[in-house]
């Protein structure tokens, strides 16, 4: 027996079990970020001084990032509407688009925060930027969760669109080891980063055979670990890149399966799209409330 | 009510001014409680009993059919009101709005600390030294006055022992070094968080001397004991032991122990002389 | 039949399950066994308080040195008692196993909206609630600065404290992905002809519960990152500058404030009452009507006092912060929120006293529980009126008073409504029937002792002694009179444990049991009794989906033969 | 929805975008003007409501949802007030120091 409304509408809602329950789980966020909000007024009329944040934070990487936020979420409910229309090729454009949009966004960020470091500014240095750290962090963390599922349909169906993926992430790995290539060139770390390169160039090729496909996940795992045991030697930032897609590279392997959904039921799977973009206009909102509030005031 | 509530346990002296009217309110909300808990009580073991299966083996299916209950409920917010205007507002208003100024006014700093209070008079001057947190020394000085400053040369500065004029309107400036603690003074009806970053003023007038006072206790359990100081706010581990005592003066009383303090403190000041000077 | 009947493993079936009845059962396991728990550390503290620096026997090795309790693991227990009893023991026990097991059964659903996110909830529970338990073995020991953590005790306190606010960051989550879940299965997934107001109250209470949880929580999780951070990255959102610890002056940038934290705190955690008490006044409701074999009284007013409560329950959580130098107008305002919120209540008692007006009472175990939550939560409710006053605050705020206040609503209140729903809901969930000898002496003993627990405290609290003093008072000559109330008591708490033997003996024995084969015991009327066998089957719930024709209470209907008429029979 | 309907939703989004992206400048303008707090805070405010309202009206479609959304979204949005304001009540209600 299959729950009922899943896909279809129950006539006197007017809904299908998964847009009430992610309108119900915005709700949540509302009053979560709400929290936020409301300790951030409460601190602000608190004190007598509060730093204002255009000093401190840099206005034009993050109107460029509101920007990137803004497309990517147009471009989002293209892809909806895309699959509306029943143009599936728009649909994997426009998500695309999403992605890149929102991996841009996080790079700003990252360039963003570390520039803060580098000045010694710190979520302890005062409470402006202990709020500024804990907002953007946990929407950061919204940003990242949002790439995670808008990847998961995105990605799937498309075989050839997976070889490739893996092999971008192939070509990061490299990426990811070259820059730390300096550091780990000594002593055994050399040996450790060799492998792992033999075994991401074998991985790099097999991906694009599709009778190697199964040994592909496991070539990436072993890359991963290998790699792994080089974390003693790795320091600084392209450490925690790394470790990131190697993470992502797991993912793509092993826990998001090769779904058919939209083959078999194309409602059910715009109906989840339509779930996730609103999800991901949600995040948007939550910066564009953000953004004035701790970069302009 | 309120003498069954003493008989209960509410401390039988109230010795402030605003004390009765504390007393009086919870005297009158128990009241309401009392008549709601015993008419809803009576009807209840009523039915029970007569509407026991046993007794009654066939059920209603109609039930109550008057609107007596909406009358009861309609009283009980009517009563409800009553107190908050009649009673808790007021109370509360004066509470927080009339705190006293004038010379008459006793000032007094309480800064509780983890596990006591450090009490800080302005002495006879009336205005309170500067302090200061670098002077801060846990031993000598736990809230750190300047003595170098003209008005704390004659600051007197107790651990736990608070002094008072009895029928005089005592502010109290209650502030803390460090965590949450509550002031609170279960016979007076006097009870305030000290919060971190706040100066928060308490005020009250006492008025039973402790000498007074411990006529009452005698022949009770607490017999010879007198006024207390409680923390009544969770304060890390030595909670429990946060105790200081108060003791309230007639006004001879609390000159005397005005004027011995200072020579008290003129003395020590000469030792500290004598001490450097060794 | 269309019941799913492909083979699964244990694990599949028993412990991954996303069969809503199953996710229902390991929710009251887990539960059960945290109330225990949580009862067992307040019998050691019991111990402390009644009889101060002696050795506590049975568990005084685990203790330390001497067996004697000391006054900073006093402190880490009471916190622990109260977010085990509140966080772990009611709410996943209500909500999380009454409410997943009988929802879908009794609006005619085949599970819930979403089994996945229903099985994440649980699993994120059980996270939540081990990462609890490991706080008692981290240097220090568990959180010790009470269950409401304020800092900032909590933000200077051991590394409990950490862990503390990591379990709940999980167990928040997993509420929330309950609450989505109750909501969406109650609007979504109703059977044919079930409207809105012909639900069972137990469901609408599990609504409102839903509602409460879904927008007070998110705040106390802001606020829980919000706290983390400053034990972590060093921010002062809770802390002033110029704070003194130890003769050691802090050196955080400071500019925080501690009311903020009360304030979110309070927002979740007054709301939070509410929802330990609306499944209660649910199960009591179903257990009444059955046993009196009449309609509830006035089930609109019932609804509507219901929603009403739960709405006002965000807009009075100050009420527990009047002592913090709160001003005239906003303290003005939170008096008459708390007096206002008190109406509703007193309209529900008092529907539910009136429902028992002309019936015919079966004084059966579940009905004896239900009935002992009436005048216990009466007496917890009333106590909350003189709190709600400023002016009688004073005096009480923060003193045992309080304790007995809401212990009263708690522990004769929902625990006994959470006894009624597991002795009239057994013979649904096992097939089996309970032993009426038993659960009776479980009841009559637990009544008493559970007064003999509670009624001093009031005693003690008018008296002004304060809450959370390891010696239980006796340093403070104003606690002198009523000091010799500790042991009484204490005992009374043990004897209380004991009682819980006619439970714990009665629940191995009735598991141990033949089926009876009976699909109605009880002759109820509400879907999860009438259009399924008992225990329900598998993955489905119904033989055949029921309609629904009637409200959820006909019973005596003039001239129908039978004293009940189900909501799914047609007439 | 007709492919009609949805070509039409398409153009609308468009626009919106358009609008939003000018609104973003505007709010950045302002805020170079210099002006003081209080206006500054209720101009930002506003615009980021009016940016904020087009995204859920027209990305996330509540312009025609159902109501069962309606009063969820009207209950949260009560409750976020409470949250935001009547803390601050109390505060800049409380004897400060
Ligand atoms: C389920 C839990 C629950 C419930 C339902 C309530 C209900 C109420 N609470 Fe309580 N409360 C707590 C749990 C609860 N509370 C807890 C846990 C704390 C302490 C937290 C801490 O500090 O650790 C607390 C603390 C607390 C305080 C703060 C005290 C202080 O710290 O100084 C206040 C103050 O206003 C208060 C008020 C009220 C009021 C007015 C109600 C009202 O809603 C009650 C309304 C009910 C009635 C008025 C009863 C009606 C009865 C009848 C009609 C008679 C029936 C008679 C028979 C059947 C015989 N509560
Ligand atoms: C839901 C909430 C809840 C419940 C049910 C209880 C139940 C009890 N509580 Fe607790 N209590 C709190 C919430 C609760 N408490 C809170 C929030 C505090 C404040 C903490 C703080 O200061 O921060 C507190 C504080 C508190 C104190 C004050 C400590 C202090 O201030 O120093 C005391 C003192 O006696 C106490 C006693 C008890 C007792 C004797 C029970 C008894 O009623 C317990 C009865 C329990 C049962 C009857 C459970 C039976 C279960 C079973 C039998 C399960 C069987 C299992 C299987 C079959 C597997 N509690
Ligand atoms: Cu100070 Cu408790
Ligand atoms: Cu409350």
């Amino acid at each position: 027996m299959d729950i009922p409304f899943t896909v279809k509408n129950r006539p006197d809602t007017g809904l299908y079990n998964g847009k009430l329950g992610v309108w119900l789980f915005l709700a949540s966020e509302v009053m979560l970020f709400g929290g936020l909000f409301s300790a951030y007024v409460f601190l602000r009329t608190g004190v007598d001084s509060w730093p204002v944040g255009a000093d401190i934070l840099n206005v034009p990487l993050a109107t460029l990032n509101t920007m990137f936020l803004i497309t990517s979420s147009v471009t989002m409910v293209m892809s909806w509407a895309s699959l509306k229309l029943n143009d599936f090729k728009k649909f994997k454009l426009y998500a695309g688009l999403t992605l890149l949009l929102a991996c841009l966004f996080l790079v700003v960020k990252y360039f963003e925060y570390t520039a803060k470091f580098d000045h010694h500014l710190f979520p302890s240095t005062n409470n402006f930027l202990g709020i500024y750290f804990t907002m953007t962090g946990l929407h950061v963390l919204h940003v990242i969760g949002g790439i995670f599922v808008i990847y998961y349909y995105w990605r799937k169906f498309d075989h050839n669109h997976r070889t490739l993926i893996n092999n971008i992430f192939c070509a990061l790995f490299l990426v990811a080891i070259f820059t730390n290539w300096d550091e780990g060139i000594k002593g055994y770390e050399t040996t450790n980063g060799l492998i792992s390169i033999v075994l991401l160039l074998v991985a790099l090729v097999s991906s694009r055979k599709e009778q190697f496909k199964l040994k592909t996940k496991y070539l990436i795992l072993g890359t991963f670990f290998v790699g792994a045991l080089g974390i003693f030697n790795f320091h600084g930032t392209g450490y925690y890149l790394f470790l990131f897609l190697g993470l992502l590279a797991i993912a793509d392997s092993f826990i998001f399966k090769s779904n058919t959904t939209y083959e078999s039921d194309p409602e059910h799977f715009t109906n989840r799209i339509e779930i996730v973009g609103l999800y991901w206009h949600f995040v948007d909102l939550v910066w564009i409330f953000l953004f004035p509030v701790l970069y302009l005031l | 009510m309120l003498e069954i509530l003493q008989k209960l346990g509410l401390p039988k002296v109230s010795a402030s001014t605003q004390g009765p009217g504390i007393d009086h309110t919870i005297s009158l909300t128990h009241w309401l409680m009392l008549i709601l808990f015993i008419g809803w009580g009576i009807f209840f073991i009523y039915t029970l009993i007569r509407f026991r299966s046993s007794n009654n083996p066939k059920a209603e299916y109609a039930g109550v059919r008057n609107h007596y209950s909406s009358y009861l409920e309609v009283a009980v917010a009517v009563i409800e009101i009553g107190l908050l205007f009649g009673f808790a507002f007021p109370i509360w208003a004066s509470r927080v709005n009339d705190v006293p100024v004038g010379p008459e006014v006793v000032e007094i700093r309480v800064v509780g600390q983890q596990f006591a209070w450090n009490i800080h008079y302005p002495g006879s001057d009336g205005v309170f030294g500067k302090t200061s947190l670098d002077l801060v020394d846990e031993a000598e000085n736990p809230i750190g006055i300047d003595r170098s400053d003209d008005f704390a040369k004659d600051d007197i500065f107790t651990v736990n022992q608070m002094h008072i004029p009895v029928n005089t309107p005592i502010n109290i400036l209650l502030s803390t070094k460090d965590v949450i603690h509550n002031f609170k003074l279960p016979e007076l009806r006097v009870s305030q968080d000290a919060i971190p970053g706040m100066e928060i003023p308490v005020w009250f007038e006492a008025t039973m001397t402790s000498e007074e006072f411990l006529k009452t206790t005698e022949g009770t359990g607490r017999e010879g004991k007198g006024f207390e100081i409680a923390c009544a706010q969770l304060c890390g581990l030595g909670h429990y032991r946060m105790k200081g005592f108060l003791t309230v003066h007639n006004d001879e009383g609390y000159s005397a122990w005005l004027q011995k303090e200072l020579e008290y403190l003129e003395e020590e000041e000469d030792d500290d002389w004598g001490d450097d000077e060794w | 039949m269309t019941i799913d009947h492909h083979k699964q493993s244990f694990w599949t079936k028993y412990v991954f399950s996303t069969d809503h009845k199953i996710i229902g059962i390991q929710y009251g396991i887990t539960s059960l066994v945290w109330l225990l728990f949580g009862f067992v550390l307040m019998m050691i503290m019991r111990y402390q308080l009644a009889y101060p620096e002696s050795p506590i026997p049975f568990v005084g090795g685990l203790i330390g040195e001497g067996g004697i309790l000391p006054s900073e693991m006093y402190n880490s227990l009471g916190a622990m008692h109260g977010t085990i009893m509140i966080f772990l023991g009611v709410v996943p026990l209500a909500f999380g196993a009454f409410g997943n097991y009988f929802v879908p059964l009794q609006i005619g659903a085949i599970d819930m909206a979403f089994p996945k996110l229903n099985a994440a909830s649980y699993w994120m529970y059980f996270l939540g609630s081990v990462i609890m338990g490991i706080g008692f073995f981290v240097p220090g020991g568990a959180a010790n600065s009470g269950w409401t953590s304020y800092p900032p005790l909590a933000d200077i306190a051991t590394t409990g404290q950490t862990v503390w606010l990591f379990g709940m960051v999980m167990l928040i989550t997993s509420s929330l992905l309950g609450s989505i879940n109750i909501l969406a299965t109650v609007i979504q997934l109703r059977t044919e002809g079930m409207t809105w107001m012909k639900l069972p109250i137990f469901v609408w209470t599990q609504f409102i519960t839903a509602f409460l949880l879904l927008l007070a929580f998110p705040p106390l999780e802001a606020a829980g990152v919000l706290q983390l951070m400053d034990r972590l990255a060093g921010t002062s959102f809770f802390m002033p500058s110029g704070l003194v610890v130890s003769g050691e002056v802090l050196t955080n940038a400071g500019g925080g404030s501690p009311l903020l934290w009360q304030h979110l705190f309070w927002f979740l955690a007054h709301p939070e009452v509410y929802v330990l008490i609306l499944p209660a006044f649910g199960i009591v409701t179903e257990v009444i009507a059955n046993n009196t074999r009449k309609p509830i009284q006035g089930y609109k007013s019932l609804v509507y006092s219901m929603v009403f409560l739960g709405f006002m329950s965000f807009v009075v959580w100050a009420h527990h912060m009047y002592l913090t130098g709160m001003g005239t107008s906003i303290g003005a305002f939170f008096q008459t929120t708390t007096m206002i919120i008190s109406i509703p209540s007193v309209v529900i008692l008092t529907a539910l006293l009136l429902s028992l007006w002309g019936g015919s009472i079966r004084f059966n175990t579940p009905m004896l529980f239900a009935l002992g939550f009436l005048p216990m939560f009466g007496i917890g409710g009333l106590t909350g009126l003189p709190l709600g006053l400023a002016a009688a605050d004073i005096h009480l705020h923060d003193t045992y008073y309080v304790i007995g206040h809401f212990h009263y609503i708690v522990a004769p209140g929902t625990i006994f409504a959470l006894f009624a729903g597991i002795y009239y809901w057994f013979p649904k969930m096992t097939g089996k029937r309970t032993n009426e000898m038993l659960g009776k002496l479980h009841f009559f003993f637990s009544f008493i002792f559970m007064n003999g627990v509670f009624m001093p405290m009031f005693i003690q609290g008018l008296a002004g002694v304060s809450r959370r003093l390891w010696d239980g008072g006796e340093i403070y000559a104003h606690a002198a009179d009523v000091l010799y109330l500790n042991e009484v008591m204490s005992v009374s708490a043990w004897l209380l444990g004991l009682s819980q033997l006619f439970f714990i003996i009665n629940m191995i024995i009735s598991l141990k049991g033949e089926k009876t084969g009976e699909a109605n015991p009880w002759d109820a009327t509400t879907l999860d009794w009438t259009d399924t066998t008992s225990p329900p089957l598998g993955h489905g719930n119904f033989e055949k989906v029921p309609t629904v024709y009637c409200g959820p209470y006909e019973y005596s209907v003039p001239g129908s033969k039978e004293d009940f008429t189900p909501q799914s029979k047609k007439g | 929805m007709t492919p009609e309907e949805v070509k039409h939703h398409i153009k609308t989004y468009v626009l919106v975008f358009v609008a939003l992206a000018f609104l973003t400048v505007v709010t950045v303008a302002i805020s170079y003007l210099d002006l003081s707090v209080r206006p500054a805070v209720i101009l930002a405010l506003i615009v980021a409501s009016i940016k904020g309202s087009l995204v859920a009206c027209y990305f996330m479609h509540l312009i025609d949802e159902k109501v069962t959304i309606y009063w969820t979204l009207l209950a949260t949005v009560a409750m976020f007030m409470v949250l935001m304001f009547v803390p601050l009540g109390t505060m800049l209600n409380h004897t400060q120091m």
